[in-house]
């Protein structure tokens, strides 16, 4: 049987023109990879929005799977950002095949 | 007036606008994919700058076009501090979506403007070609006054000047609208013949399914809008209206003729919606999409299109055949 | 015959249907981008709206055009009862799939259309520039006929009455349609002029394209379907056929010419997939699209291309030269 | 360290046509807010489906993040709609930063 | 209360070049049903890439919904390519209604 | 020389492709939606096969167009082997990376030659319609010799032989440009005229903006470039010239007029970027796009725009002008 191990996927939903500090954020917490999802729409505490590239509202996934102790720091590096600019942040446990891959 | 009035109301560019506005107040599904709607604006762009480039290339720049770029740039610059002014006193805005807010107004609105030349077009009031410099030259500066106003002197933003200049300036609509106005001066006629079917003819066609789209888009965010109150939807009027005036009368002031006066006047009159939510999304993300964009694209724009335009058309007629800018001929 | 369908067969529109068909087949990873796909789509009814708006300005609205528009629509409401009785019995499939089948044949395939005015245009029967609204007039009623089927006079369905008609009349494609009908009558021939580069030139090719997507969509469909038995293939092509002639008749007797006689045979025959589908999913979402789609899509689409428009045609001219409607000139 | 809290995510794979049916089920059962993810294609008992805006046949994802007793709520009203729609359902625990923002 | 049930849920990222050798391998193991999400851009260890479909350089999440069997089936099936062509693969424990859809 | 060089940089579609490369360098945000990417990729082969189609339907097909179709696909077979030997030598790569490379640079791109048409054309040196044939025919052949190179005879691959035959000539760009070039063919001048508007009309506009996207997206892959050493660098710009003086000298070798001979320098000169790459992910998972596409793309698709046409045109007026195929009137 296949050996897993276990990390932790952090998913974030941003806007698109904060992306970069996003990623970077990721890779300053001692993260090697993440992966972008487009999304089209969505509803919040600040009612609806809707994919608009003409005019910049587009927003993004972004999903990474780090350690434990990565992910934590990544989580403490933008909690701050969560509360300003109505970032969506949520994690899990998952298990990862290789996972020497994921730091 | 009333002769002006039907002639935009019977052009095909205004009316699927309000084909847009309508479709969606009557909550139908229509809507233009994403990627489409993106392309049309870069489309728009391209074709503008470099229709504005061949007849810079032809007209060569002179006195006229200096003091055109200059009035612009100084005019780009001043009007947010005068928006930011009455955003936060008649507003009741706070410091950061006042300061958001008044760059989207001293900046300029592609779209605007090229529907203005449309109609201007055919009142035989077509802008001097050089006003796409003037456009794209007003780009900017207003940024820089709105970022200064949101965060004060200190700048106490998250981001570096330098960073941000940066930002704005290698903007994609800054970029491409500058870059294909090279390549029409570069060109020159000869090189815009080439690809002019694809440019020039399909220019109006385009322009039609982008107002639809905007049309749609600026109706469902009305519907939608939460943090639009009276007051801001009254300078989302206001504004524009004085702005317009004064542009235009600056145009005349310094030798404009009738139609660049009043496209001078549209610039002021209209506010970004494309550049300038995407640069404040950047350096002031603490701001709310939900106040600038409902007032920019929801209220200013169609107002400008459907009245404003009009409006100031007519002003700039009357002013020059005051002036006699325009020989006395009317 | 032989004729037509050399002409047919030569037509590049024709051949880009045919290359789709074939690449699916062979299974190659040809594939139109999904928003450029829904952007054409977009595109054609635009452009046919517009175009049949500014026909109409031209040639107002006489007792022609009303008389093509009520039987229009009379066609597109009763022809789902008949559509009904034979998929029930002969096809053997349960209510409310035979109501969302029955609601396709009915209404019309604006692509259908396109293609055969282009194919009628090439034999000298240009349809009447009204039958774009007799087709916009026929988009709905089925709708409404095929849902009656489907939920019984009760309505156990689980969306209001007022709900639904709501959906029906703001779908996306009736909504564009309409409104760009209604922009050329306004705009008039000067307004189409400006954007006609943009809507009339590029419309043949961009119909190559859409057709080409078609076939790759038609053809995919046919190799995945599970739900369509040979008794729904067989229904899938007859009923194209009897409609069509039926059709065609009715446009003789009420008068109007050979073409536009061909071209409402042309709507009784052709079966919907971009307006009735979108309404079924959400009226019907029980009924299976892998049904309603296929047999639309992928056997009656290409039957009436590739075929069936050729033989309406020639049944228009038939019947015309006996009626001695088409003046005895043939 | 940062504080975090146990809520539930819900997934919903459903018709685009019928997206607005989720998302008022969602508001319905207490939940501010949602997010909209496209889907390409795929494969169920009822064979290969593919995103066809043209005709009508694209899906998208419904994502949602709720209190235990909300997503109780919701998957109790959306249960009757997956027999009959082909929708696709699944939940788990995540954690969150300021969970007070999802009820 | 509705009734759930545990399924494991697996999500791969694969280029669309390789899609039909995932979704293969996926009802190879015996699992009905899988979905395609677009995804536009990543980082790993070979660097940044993004969404170029006229060069083919585009990836896909697929993702299946599968009993614990099957998915360790999956999973055995998958390492190998894993190694060798960039994939990345991470499973978690779901609840779902109507377990029985979900082989 | 100098005069070719003013003219390549003032062609507004080579001026696209910088500022392409500029606005990336800068790094503005500046991009083209994918979906629209791939469809201007789509239309530019569907407008070249139909053009060189029509072109074919009315020279018909000689002794020239066998000889030019049997020297193009000989020579894509065999220049994968030279440009093998130099990767595995001088290089460094590996067997599969250097296979996978070879397969690219005998290939071709539909760009380059597309680009060095208008070039040529504004040289008054425009190059028979039957090399689009050509180039359709120099697509596949290299693909096979790489993977042969990759694999070795033994053909440890991953893939039966069949399957990868199949991947080959289904793939949708090999595809579209033989089927638009049989429709062309089918259709011949009549038909095409019908779709002119939009294949032919906007063609060169569409060039310009898929340049500006393949310049954005070349210096931004150069820009992240890890695995593209020195060594290779050089290769990407040895093998565009000695490919390109070879396959010019082969041309004018077989016959061909000095357009045609530079055109099919051109082709051996161009590595495919479209077609290959595609192929390469299913046929060779293991090999590095980050090594094939930067060296195809950022590297070798630059230096044949913006250097390598110039100098293969003028190597063919040169060598025609000797050998006196160009009639001596130059
Ligand atoms: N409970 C939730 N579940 C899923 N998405 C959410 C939720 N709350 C907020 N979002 C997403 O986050 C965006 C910003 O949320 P807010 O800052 O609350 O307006 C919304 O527009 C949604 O797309
Ligand atoms: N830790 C990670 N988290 C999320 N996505 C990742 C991670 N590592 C790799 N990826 C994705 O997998 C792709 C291939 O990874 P690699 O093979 O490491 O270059 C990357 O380009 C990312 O899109
Ligand atoms: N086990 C599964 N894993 C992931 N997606 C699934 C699964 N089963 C079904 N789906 C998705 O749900 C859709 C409808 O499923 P069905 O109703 O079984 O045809 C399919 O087309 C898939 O996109
Ligand atoms: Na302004
Ligand atoms: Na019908
Ligand atoms: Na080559």
């Amino acid at each position: 049987m296949i050996e897993t191990v276990t990390r932790k996927r952090i998913e974030i939903l941003t806007d698109k023109a904060l992306q970069k500090r996003v990623t970077d954020a990721i890779e300053k917490a001692g993260i090697i990879g993440w992966t972008i999802l487009p999304v089209s729409s969505g509803k919040g505490r600040e009612g609806v929005w809707r994919e608009e590239s003409v005019m910049g509202t587009d927003k993004v996934f972004v999903l990474t799977i780090a350690s434990e102790e990565n992910a934590q720091a990544l989580a403490e590096a933008l909690a701050p950002m969560l509360t300003n600019f109505g970032f969506l942040l949520s994690m899990w446990d998952v298990q990862v095949i290789r996972g020497e891959r994921f730091t | 007036m009333l002769e002006t009035a039907i002639q935009t109301f019977t052009s095909p560019v205004v009316l699927f606008f309000v084909l847009g506005l309508l479709a969606a107040f009557v909550r139908s599904d229509l809507a233009i994919p994403e990627p489409i709607a993106k392309a049309m604006s870069l489309y728009l762009m391209a074709a503008i700058g470099l229709k504005g480039g061949v007849a810079v290339s032809k007209s060569g720049i002179d006195a006229t076009v200096i003091s055109a770029l200059v009035a612009g740039i100084v005019a780009g610059f001043l009007l947010p501090f005068f928006a930011y002014a009455i955003l936060k006193t008649f507003g009741k805005l706070d410091r950061i979506n006042s300061g958001a807010v008044a760059a989207h107004y001293g900046s300029i609105s592609v779209v605007t403007f090229v529907t203005a030349t449309e109609i201007l077009t055919g009142q035989a009031r077509e802008p001097g070609g050089y006003m796409v410099a003037v456009m794209a030259a007003m780009e900017a500066p207003a940024i820089l006054s709105g970022l200064i106003l949101a965060r004060g002197a200190g700048g106490s933003g998250n981001q570096s000047t330098g960073e941000m200049l940066h930002e704005v300036f290698t903007n994609s609509s800054i970029v491409l609208l500058l870059g294909a106005f090279v390549i029409g001066m570069v060109g020159g006629e000869a090189g815009f013949d080439e690809v002019s079917p694809f440019f020039e003819a399909g220019f109006k066609g385009v322009l039609c399914i982008f107002l639809l789209d905007m049309g749609l888009i600026a109706a469902r965010r009305m519907i939608d809008a939460r943090s639009v109150t009276w007051r801001l939807a009254a300078i989302a009027i206001f504004l524009p209206i004085v702005n317009g005036l004064a542009g235009t009368a600056l145009g005349v002031g310094i030798g404009l003729d009738a139609g660049s006066s009043a496209a001078l006047g549209v610039l002021c009159a209209s506010a970004s919606y494309i550049a300038v939510p995407a640069a404040m999304r950047l350096a002031l993300p603490e701001a709310d999409p939900g106040i600038y964009l409902t007032m920019s694209l929801s209220i200013t724009f169609p107002f400008n299109v459907l009245i404003n335009i009009g409006v100031i058309s007519a002003f700039a007629a009357f002013l020059t055949g005051i002036t006699g800018a325009d020989g006395g001929v009317r």
